[in-house]
């Protein structure tokens, strides 16, 4: 029914299995509006956060997929500036990948604030010291770059293409996209370190807060690394799910194979500076602070178990899988690897959003515990079901892998 | 123009590109973002001129001045009075929220009869003329059938014009059944009368000037006395950080506030606070020690005494040498013997030593007996009627009102005994004993009472055993409430005539219980009455004129103001300007003791009794002496003890909580509508409970689902519970928030007094 | 000269814990002032807004050595140190809450903040609260609201700012009356002015004159989380050991 | 945001924040443009 609209020479499933497809998708799509509409006209009590946990499963969603979505600029970066040609069979997946993240962590973003009609006074009345304004600047205008490096694969589907005005655009759009994923790198470099600087300059939290580097804590610069270490594998995890379930093979082995060593050399690099780092917030930072290293985990749920979960075995062992060889051509130990890699940013994130807040700092304040309400798990859950959507259509009516007719011969 | 599909789409796009580049969105950005500012429901305080009133408070005995701040005629917030004498500008929590109850929807909008069942809550609508016929047709009705004394009055406090008026309309209409909610005011006024032969004084203690202070039990910083004047003593007693100017001893069962700002807490076997004190009488005795001089020229009953008849009567001195030794006096209290000896050492020693008693905030009347063996201490060491110390306040005589005109019905049914058998001769100590008015109403022992007045009192809540109560009260087929707030007394009544709020009113505010230099209030209305109610003294006066014959000639005067202006005499302008009047002579001047009692001293042995016709038994029933009050219940089958403790923060009288002090309770008192119970955590562990667990109390008087609360200021053994909560009337913001403690608990009577003196009730934990 | 030493103002606060018998006047006195809503059910101390909170704290000792204290909590207004500002200052991306270089009040405005909350993720204090609910008054409370401050929105993020508008109020006094300089009495937050006990002192830290600049040099003067270098314009006094150890790690 | 905002400083701090995002803005806004009027051209000259 909708043949006319799918690429060329490829092969997708039917229309009706399509719409089911994506129907039962779009209902948990809904219950995440319905969670997200009370909580926009009923305000955050809908939410389980409290003042203790003024952030909650949003902001530690927000910076994973930000995190994740890394894979989109340094793919970008390292396909259209540094020049690795292979690439290009993956960077408009990674775009994608990209877009959804970041779109859903604006939405996200404007669901977080107690009043988003006044959200736009983070532009307006800025504090250029807030790492928080920073953030919002360079990920809305990361947005625009990604929307612009979107729109010429949009352009490429079957039907638009034929609008000839539309498609020059696109073309002359793909010609310069150079200038954007420049653009993009610079504000991404920006916005994952302020991110990261957001905690790292918290100085009466003695748990999030780092020395650093003029204006930047080194939690700006850890950030970036896990997070362009992270997205890569996240691209590879997502390009494996979705030949999983359409499947077929959609891009070459070697395109992935070099993508996953990128991954896991930047991995290394991350880990070595996140190790020294940690040593020096365990034995400087944090006891100048009256803290030590086990105050942080003593006596309350995210214990040791959590640090070494994140830096060991989400960090050292796909480090280890990613940088050898044989780890990387057995599909099952790399896909292992990037999901490893990927957990370890997630938890990279919830530790620096959840546990940051939730230890008291006050020697006579308690430990609280915080868990989401159902109107926070389901607009979280709506990002997945988007990404899912928006991964289905652009898939089925977009040429997305350009290996694909050749990996699939009709 | 032909609109093909290509050219409807491209107009919109134009014409949202047009609007894009236009200003309209970013008005209309900039416009939803004010609305946020601004939303309609958020409401705006109007401004107006700010102008300040003076009046004073009378949410409790405190008897502050306090400082309204209007804007217009809009009350914006209380504050303490600079300038008065009982509380120089501070003010306490309870004061601060005053506004909440003025405004708060827990008020009586107007007069109200009953429609449905008793506390129902249905409600008509009733204008005065109706509410107070009625109300005069009964009473008219119980005086043609001969039965005037049928007709009782529960008050919250017989002293001022207010409570005399009541007093004076029952009088003159032929009802001796007036009775006042019980407080320490009640054992005061007994000990005075035997030690000191004052007739309803009260003991009044110069906290400020002591320098070595053991309280019994005494919630100091909890609300005791006038709890602001109270407060700011405990500051003086701390001083200069560098430098400690007055000793505190808090002997206490539970590490309540005042014990944890004591200099040293003394944690005590519940109920045994008579025993310490006449240890620490053997010990000042034994160690030659008190003041010999005061002693012998002052006081009567120390040594041992023969009376007319040659009979040799057991003196102090023996007694305490004899029976109180402080090895055993360590095995009643659990407070080790070297501790005891001490204590009486340090206390004796002192320049201004003082001995306080009565227990908590003082809302329950507590033993005589225990009252005496402290305030005997008071006499050992000559710290009565001087600075320092304690006096005797006699109450200030504020009506020389003409006498009462009585008719036949009111002298004859006037001289019936009353229902709560003060006065009679099995009680002929006490004035009141509302703790004995739900036993006699059930039991049938007395005459029914058929209509019941109560104003300034909620004693449905506050009174022990409230099944026993609301029986008693079912009993009496009508009942009238002149409460400005539906609390649980008004609702179980069958007409409600509102008081205006202590803001709203002309008041006197009688010498705050405690303070020794008497000081005079008034209480002035600061806005207007908001609804529909009347000053009760008003009321009074109106149902005094439609009863007409003598009642009415006894009240002659137009309106409560009127009588208010005609009480003070010559001192209403004064009072008037100035919003008190102090007489700061008071306490300064008496140099010299002087007792009223029949040995013309001070009694340790007090004659007095007997006199009365109580059946003493032996010498010792005339004495200072610890005179166990078993807690209700066997200690096998109930193991533990549950105790109430007191918070300031807890309204627990009259007056529900307001939401502000609600919301300051922590989460370990109530969570939720959960109220926590706190236990020793030893206690806890050896039943198998753990912290913020359920747990079912049960007592001989009912059960109650609690939450429990380890801690470990609270003796082994002991269960403690905040008083002042579970309310079932009120508002949304008062009811049903955690439990009342009356609802578990009974009353336990001195046999000697009548009053209610126990302390707790005994307990058993059990799983939910 | 006069105008040089203005600059330097910096209020702030001492409160005697030894005296404090945490009866709560001062929270209470706080709401009143502030037009501090309330809910039906303000047992959740996680969303329960307490500008002025009164925490209870013990020894650890059991029975019968326990003892407790009581410690009065409002907003420290953070001078900052090191370049840093307060730590909430810094943080606010809409400018909402900054620091006045005049008096070193921390403020807040309610009408700029979008309820982002970073501020309270950054207050070690926990003097930050957000307004999760719409604020109702029932009954006929409405009229009891003080219009020199205004009530807060839902979604917006309050804090206790030492009764900034009762400054004003002394300042136009003292303008009024010709006066450039407001004398020690004359301002005084609600907490200060209620409190029983007399605990808590208010005053011109830098001032010689004022109690507070002798009570602050006190040895028994602390504050709470020192060595995290918020640099707290509320000190604390207590003689026992244990309360001045419980204030920082 | 803009220097008609009362917050507007022009400090060192503000120079760069603010020269960075308009320096982004600049580059990416002139991306398009480029995109846009080579696109109008082509058009134009019908090559298509």
């Amino acid at each position: 029914m909708d043949y006319a609209l799918i690429p060329e020479g490829v092969k997708r499933c039917s229309f009706g299995k399509f719409v089911l497809w994506i129907s039962a998708v779009s209902l948990l799509l809904l219950w995440g509006a319905a969670g997200a509409l009370l909580c926009w006209i009923k305000g955050l009590n809908q939410t389980n956060m409290n003042d203790y946990f003024g952030f909650g499963i949003w902001i530690t969603l927000d910076l994973a997929v930000i995190a994740l979505g890394a894979g989109a600029f340094f793919t970008g970066f390292l396909r259209y500036i540094i020049g690795i040609d292979e690439l290009k069979n993956i960077v408009n997946f990674a775009v994608i990948i990209g877009f959804i993240c970041y779109s859903s962590a604006l939405a996200i973003l404007g669901l977080d604030v107690g009043q988003p009609l006044r959200g736009w006074f983070i532009f307006w009345h800025t504090n250029i010291h807030s790492m928080l304004a920073e953030v919002a600047f360079c990920i809305t205008c990361y947005f625009c770059v990604l929307c612009i490096e979107y729109l010429p694969l949009l352009l490429e589907n079957r039907q638009l293409k034929k609008i000839p005005s539309l498609n020059l655009f696109g073309h002359h759009l793909h010609r310069i996209v150079a200038v954007f994923a420049a653009t993009g790198t610079f504000l991404s470099f920006f916005h994952q370190g302020s991110l990261g600087g957001m905690y790292g300059v918290l100085y009466a939290r003695p748990f999030a807060f780092r020395d650093g580097f003029f204006i930047w804590p080194w939690t700006f610069f850890l950030f970036i690394l896990s997070a362009i270490a992270a997205g890569p594998s996240f691209t590879i995890l997502i390009t494996w799910i979705t030949q999983k379930i359409t499947r077929k093979k959609l891009v070459k082995k070697n395109v992935i194979a070099l993508l996953a060593k990128i991954s896991g050399w930047l991995l290394l690099g991350y880990l070595f500076f996140k190790i020294a780092d940690t040593i020096y917030w365990a034995t400087v930072t944090a006891p100048a602070r009256g803290f030590t290293f086990m105050d942080f985990y003593r006596n309350q749920p995210y214990g040791l178990w959590l640090f070494i979960l994140e830096i060991g075995i989400c960090g050292v062992i796909p480090a280890i899988i990613l940088l050898t060889r044989r780890g990387r051509e057995n599909n099952s130990w790399l896909i292992l690897a990037c999901f490893l890699n990927c957990t370890g940013v997630v938890i990279n994130r919830f530790v620096f959003t959840v546990q940051t807040l939730a230890l008291p700092v006050l020697p006579f304040d308690r430990f609280v515990t915080y868990f989401p309400s159902w109107q926070e798990w389901a607009s979280s859950l709506a990002v997945i079901a988007y990404g899912i959507i928006v991964i289905s259509l652009s898939y089925r009516y977009l040429p997305v892998f350009p290996q694909e007719k050749e990996l699939n011969p009709a | 123009m032909k609109l093909d599909r290509r050219g409807f789409i491209k107009f919109f796009t134009g014409a949202g590109a047009g609007l894009m580049l236009s200003p309209l969105p970013w008005k209309l950005t900039d416009d939803i973002s004010i609305w946020t500012q601004n939303w309609p429901w958020t409401p705006v305080p109007p401004e107006g001129k700010v102008t300040y009133a003076h009046t004073a408070c009378t949410l409790c005995p405190g008897g502050c001045g306090i400082t309204v701040r209007k804007v217009e005629d809009r009350a914006i917030k209380i504050e303490g009075r600079e300038d008065h004498p009982v509380n120089r500008g501070g003010i306490c929590i309870l004061g601060l929220a005053g506004l909440q109850l003025l405004y708060g929807p827990s008020r009586i909008k107007s007069p109200l009869k009953r429609t449905g069942n008793r506390g129902s809550g249905r409600w008509e609508k009733i204008s005065w003329e109706e509410g107070i016929s009625e109300l005069s047709s009964k009473l008219s009705e119980l005086r043609r059938n001969g039965e005037a004394h049928t007709a009782a009055c529960i008050l919250g406090s017989d002293r001022g014009t207010t409570g005399h008026l009541f007093s004076r309309f029952f009088t003159a209409y032929g009802s001796p059944n007036v009775i006042r909610t019980p407080s320490i005011q009640d054992t005061y006024e007994i000990t005075l009368a035997l030690m000191h032969g004052v007739e309803g004084g009260t003991i009044a203690y110069d906290l400020e000037r002591a320098d070595f202070i053991i309280s019994f039990s005494s919630g100091l910083v909890e609300g005791w006395g006038s709890p602001v004047r109270t407060i700011m003593t405990n500051s003086l007693w701390k001083g200069d950080p560098s430098k400690q100017r007055a000793r505190v001893v808090q002997v206490e069962t539970r590490l309540s506030n005042t014990a944890a700002k004591a200099d040293e807490w003394l944690p005590i076997r519940p109920g045994t606070d008579a025993a310490l004190a006449m240890g620490l009488a053997h010990v000042i005795i034994t160690k030659g020690i008190y003041d010999k001089r005061f002693v012998n020229k002052f006081c009567f009953g120390f040594e041992d005494w023969t009376d007319k008849s040659g009979k040799t009567h057991m003196g102090f001195k023996r007694l305490a040498l004899e029976q109180y030794s402080p090895q055993r006096v360590s095995d009643i209290t659990g407070i080790s013997a070297s501790k005891i000896v001490a204590l009486g050492q340090a206390f004796a020693k002192a320049t201004h030593p003082l001995a306080v008693c009565g227990r908590g905030k003082g809302s329950t009347a507590g033993s005589v007996y225990e009252f005496m063996a402290i305030h005997a201490l008071n006499a050992l060491v000559g710290n009565i009627n001087r600075r320092g110390g304690v006096f005797q306040l006699r109450e200030s005589d504020i009506t020389q009102w003409p006498t009462v005109k009585k008719d036949a019905i009111a002298v004859r049914c006037g001289k019936m005994p009353r229902i709560d058998g003060a006065g009679t001769d099995q009680y002929p100590l006490a004035r009141h004993l509302l703790n004995r008015f739900p036993e006699v109403i059930n039991t049938g022992k007395g005459y029914p009472i058929k209509v019941l007045l109560v104003h300034d009192a909620n004693p449905i809540y506050t009174m022990p055993d409230s099944k026993a109560v609301e029986e008693a009260f079912s009993r009496i087929p009508f009942i009238v409430s002149f409460s400005s707030y539906m609390d649980e007394t008004a609702k179980y009544a069958d007409l409600i005539l509102p008081n205006h709020t202590y803001l709203e009113r002309w008041e006197d505010v009688p010498t705050p219980i405690g303070i020794p230099t008497p000081v005079l209030s008034l209480a002035r209305p600061v806005v207007k009455p908001q609804f529909d109610t009347r000053h009760v003294g008003d009321v009074l006066i109106t149902l005094a004129r439609t009863l007409g014959g003598t009642i009415a000639e006894s009240f002659k005067w137009d309106d409560y103001e009127t009588l208010l202006k005609d009480t003070m005499g010559n001192r209403w302008n004064a009072l008037k300007d100035k919003g008190f009047l102090e007489d700061r002579t008071y306490g300064e001047a008496s140099s010299a003791p002087t007792f009223s009692t029949s040995s013309g001293k001070f009694e340790f042995y007090a004659t007095r009794l007997s006199r009365t016709g109580i059946k003493i038994k032996n010498d010792i029933e005339c004495l200072p002496h610890y005179e166990p009050i078993s807690p209700m219940g066997d200690s096998s089958t109930y193991p533990l003890i549950l105790i109430p403790y007191e918070s300031i923060r807890i309204a627990d009288g009259a007056i529900g909580n307001p939401p502000f002090l609600t919301k300051t309770l922590e989460d370990t008192v109530l969570r939720k509508d959960d109220l926590f119970v706190e236990i020793n955590p030893r206690t806890a562990m050896k039943y198998g409970f753990s912290e913020l667990q359920y747990a079912m109390i049960r007592t001989p008087r009912g059960k109650i689902k609690v939450r429990l609360h380890l801690y470990d200021g609270i003796m082994p053994g002991i269960l403690a519970m905040p008083k002042g909560l579970g309310h079932s009337a009120y508002d949304r913001f008062i009811k049903g928030k955690g439990v009342n403690f009356n609802t578990v608990m009974a009353s336990a009577e001195e046999p000697v007094s009548g009053l209610d003196a126990t302390w707790g009730i005994r307990a058993k934990l059990e799983r939910v | 000269m006069k105008e040089a030493y203005k600059e330097t103002t910096r209020y702030g606060m001492v409160i005697d814990l030894d005296k404090c018998t945490g009866c709560g006047t001062c929270m209470v006195a706080c709401m009143a002032e502030n037009n501090i809503s309330f809910k039906e059910d303000e047992t959740n101390k996680l969303d329960s807004i307490t500008w002025m909170r009164v925490y209870k704290i013990t020894n650890g000792r059991p029975y019968p050595n326990t003892e407790i204290c009581y410690i009065p909590r409002p907003c420290m207004h953070c001078e900052g140190s090191h370049g840093h500002p307060a730590p909430c200052v810094s943080v606010c991306p809409a400018t909402a809450t900054d620091q006045d270089p005049k008096t070193g009040i921390v403020s807040q405005i309610y009408t700029r903040c979008f309820g982002c909350r970073y501020c309270m993720a950054a207050c070690p204090y926990h003097a930050r609260y957000f307004n999760w609910w719409d604020p109702v008054w029932p009954g006929e409370m409405e009229k009891y609201l003080n219009p020199d401050v205004s009530p807060r929105m839902r979604g917006v993020v309050e804090k206790c700012s030492f009764c900034h508008h009762r400054l004003q109020r002394a300042k136009n006094k003292a303008y009024l009356e010709g006066r450039r300089e407001i004398r020690e009495d004359e301002y005084i937050p609600a907490c200060a002015q209620a409190c029983p006990a007399n605990a808590i002192t208010f005053g011109d830290l830098n001032n010689p004159e004022h109690k507070v600049y002798k009570l602050k040099k006190s040895p028994y003067a602390f504050r709470l989380l020192e060595r995290l270098g918020t640099n707290p314009k509320v000190y604390y006094l207590s003689r026992k050991g244990w309360v001045r150890r419980a204030a920082d790690n | 945001m803009f220097p008609f905002c009362f917050e507007w400083q022009w400090d060192a701090g503000h120079f760069l924040f603010m020269g960075s995002l308009y320096m982004v803005l600049t580059v990416v806004g002139l991306g398009l443009m480029y995109a846009g009027i080579r696109t109008f051209l082509d058009l134009k000259k019908g090559d298509h």
